[in-house]
């Protein structure tokens, strides 16, 4: 392992650790629900490619690399799958977004009586 | 025909054991062929008639369309950042409708995650080929809508 | 440099629980224990690379595969309740359920 | 010394987690923040270096028990009852119990101490005898499968107990085993699009990594109890994607059965065969010429048992909530 390497991987690792941080603070401080969903969606989508990416320059070309591409590949498969799930889920309980269009309003509630 | 496609699903999934494992005695590779026929039967019974077709395309459309989507995620990671961290008056969160240019399920799913993937947008409903999408600032929704991400997806998968 | 990096999602971890304790709604909870699965998975990784024991890392793969279906079950409870709402009363949403209940 | 600070931190959280738990009186939150709690538990046994609980921890407590906790949330209201006023007595007696315990505790050795018992004793004998008797590379599969076959028995009828014990009272009977009062409207998510495509393509990884998980057990962390646990994820997946019906047409009630007895059956017949080959009950080394392929096949046979129990009962108990309205 040679130090450029390992000084990239280490800084990607940091830097991603930075924006899950402030994923964490996004969904503190944002006002609503669906802003906070926002916020904390800096975690499930930079934070892991860095991360794990820089985790995979230090493991070099290896069956662990291939391990947290897994990893990765299906963190980013499931975690928009599982913000999308939350919002629908808030959505049907009659959890509405701030602010939101009128028209558009109209267009999502009867969507939503449709598919029931 | 049919039982091709088993096979060449078998051979997938063992490959996939296989770089899982790192591990190659006989017992556990004959129980590995075993674990995959198991599966692939298991999706075989899972199968629905109305289901989609792998197309074997996207191997390799699929990892072009993501360095793109990374390229908008570390553009639109960076604005959320600045959001986050900034007043809470520079937001404006509204939603939009975008459609889908393909229509099919899977690029649809595509389409969904993305936006939610990238940071200032997400798919909160889906309809026909219409998306719901919730965005942090109007410029976000601009963005979207520009339909950049719908085209690039249709041409992953089209119709 | 790992050193830094757990710490960094540790801190994360205490706020994605602070967001789990202030709620308000029942929503803000699930949206934190999805966080904290998620960064779950990548302190297992880092603390993995950082003790040597890159062995471990089946465990960030079983997180990264199946924490989601906490969520899909919350989606399906909601969904359940929305239908048990509509056939018994013929209201026309699952109010009951909403958002800004407090604990 | 990092990882006990980040130990301490982690259990502090814990504690905030619990007294959450314990203060909520939304059943719902109490569901969520369990999730927390179980996803703290699993990083503590990470960082113990007990990657085997740790994986049970997160094959049950990330894909099984939120599901179970909110189909069982289905059924009751969703608020906790109101408690009666605890008696003076109560709280007497309970901080009384607390304090022994605490001052009992003292005369425990302390965590990691080498010169405790369990140390001296049990730990040094099985580390080095495992790679001569048994010869694989994980202890705790030797342990649990091999040297400690009863207990493990014994929790597979544990597991088995419950799985009737939920049958009986949440069941339909003879023939019947899951009662479904009404399947109209359909169940599932079939309708929302993003869950039903990526349920399909996930599942199968599931599945698979349950299956590498249980035959993988003697050489890195996991077992029967894992990959039973993962695999029951797998098919909730598909049974909240698609809708129960639809899971019950892939793994028929009859066969769940017949897996939740089979296992412990099969686990059981292992012991037995041990001494119809002129060994004794679940002594594996008889099975075979060579004791230890004897043992390699003991262990793989019996860690099948468990895998097939806990599949069948956890999706027993599964469809059994589910199909109540």
């Amino acid at each position: 392992m040679n130090g450029a390497v390992e000084i990239v991987s280490g800084a990607l690792v940091v830097l991603g650790s930075l924006f899950v941080l402030a994923g964490g603070i996004g969904a503190l401080r944002m006002p609503d629900f669906y802003t906070r969903i926002h916020g904390a969606s800096l975690t499930d989508s930079l934070g892991p490619v860095l991360v794990l990416g820089g985790l995979m320059l230090q493991a070099g070309l290896s069956l662990v690399t291939i391990k947290l591409a897994a990893v990765l590949l299906f963190l980013m498969v499931t975690s928009p799958t599982a913000s999308y799930a939350l919002a629908n889920a808030a959505l049907l309980a009659g959890l509405r977004p701030a602010e939101m269009d009128a028209t558009t309003r109209a267009g999502v509630i009867n969507q939503e009586e449709d598919s029931a | 025909m049919r039982l091709l496609r088993l096979l060449l699903v078998i051979v997938a999934l063992f490959t996939v054991w296989l770089l899982w494992g790192g591990l190659y005695k006989t017992p556990v590779l004959q129980l590995g062929i075993l674990s995959c026929a198991l599966v692939a039967w298991l999706m075989l019974r899972m199968a629905e008639p109305d289901q989609q077709k792998y197309n074997w395309r996207l191997a390799y459309r699929l990892p072009h369309y993501w360095l793109w989507l990374l390229g908008q995620m570390v553009v639109s990671n960076i604005q959320v950042l600045r959001l986050v961290l900034g007043p809470r008056s520079a937001l404006s969160p509204v939603l939009v409708e975008v459609d889908a240019q393909a229509s099919n399920k899977f690029a649809l799913a595509l389409l969904g995650n993305s936006i939610t993937l990238t940071p200032g947008t997400l798919t909160i409903d889906i309809d026909d080929n219409k998306i719901t999408a919730h965005c942090l600032t109007a410029a976000a929704a601009q963005s979207l809508q520009a339909g950049a991400m719908s085209r690039r997806v249709a041409r992953v998968d089209p119709d | 440099m790992l050193l830094i990096a757990a710490i960094a999602i540790l801190v994360t971890m205490a706020l994605a629980l602070a967001r789990a304790l202030l709620g308000p709604s029942v929503y803000d909870r699930v949206l934190a224990v999805n966080m904290f699965g998620t960064k779950t998975v990548l302190l297992i990784a880092v603390m993995a690379f950082a003790m040597g024991r890159t062995d471990f890392l089946d465990l960030a793969l079983a997180y990264a595969l199946i924490n989601f279906i906490g969520v899909l079950a919350v989606l399906w409870f909601s969904h359940q309740h929305h239908l048990r709402n509509q056939s018994h009363s013929g209201t026309e949403s699952g109010d009951e359920h909403s958002g800004d209940r407090q604990p | 010394m990092t990882t006990l600070l980040i130990g301490v931190f982690l259990l502090l959280l814990l504690v905030i987690t619990a007294v959450a738990i314990v203060r909520s009186t939304d059943l719902f939150s109490g569901v969520m923040l369990s999730g927390i709690f179980s996803l703290l538990m699993a990083l503590n046994f990470f960082l113990l270096d007990a990657a085997d609980v740790a994986l049970t921890e997160a094959a049950v407590g990330a894909g099984v028990a939120t599901v179970l906790l909110l189909a069982g949330l289905k059924l009751t209201p969703s608020t906790e009852a109101r408690a009666r006023p605890v008696r003076p007595i109560a709280i007497i007696v309970v901080a009384i119990i607390a304090l022994l315990m605490i001052y009992a505790s003292f005369g425990q050795p302390s965590l990691g101490d080498p010169t405790a018992p369990a140390q001296t004793h049990v730990a040094p004998w099985y580390i080095e005898n495992t790679p001569e008797l048994v010869d694989i590379p994980n202890i705790v599969t030797a342990v649990l499968a091999s040297y400690r076959g009863y207990d493990t028995l014994g929790e597979v009828f544990v597991v088995l107990t419950a799985g009737i014990g939920v049958m009986f009272l949440l069941g339909g009977g003879r023939g019947k085993p899951f009662s479904r009062l009404h399947t109209d409207p359909p169940q599932g998510l079939s309708h929302y699009l993003i869950p039903k495509v990526i349920a399909r393509m996930l599942a199968p990884f599931i599945l698979l990594f349950a299956l590498f998980i249980q035959f993988h057990g003697e050489y890195s962390p996991g077992g029967g109890f894992q990959a039973g646990a993962i695999f029951v994820a797998g098919m909730i997946l598909y049974a909240l994607v698609r809708g129960e019906d639809k899971a019950l047409a892939v793994i028929p009630p009859h066969v769940l059965l017949w897996m939740s007895a089979g296992g412990a059956l099969l686990y059981g017949s292992v012991g037995l065969l041990g001494i119809a080959m002129g060994g004794q009950f679940l002594e594996y080394s008889v099975l075979a010429d060579n004791p230890v392929t004897g043992q390699h096949i003991g262990i793989i046979v019996i860690e099948l048992g468990v895998g097939l129990t806990v599949t069948g009962v956890l999706l027993s108990i599964f469809h059994a909530f589910a199909a109540r309205d």
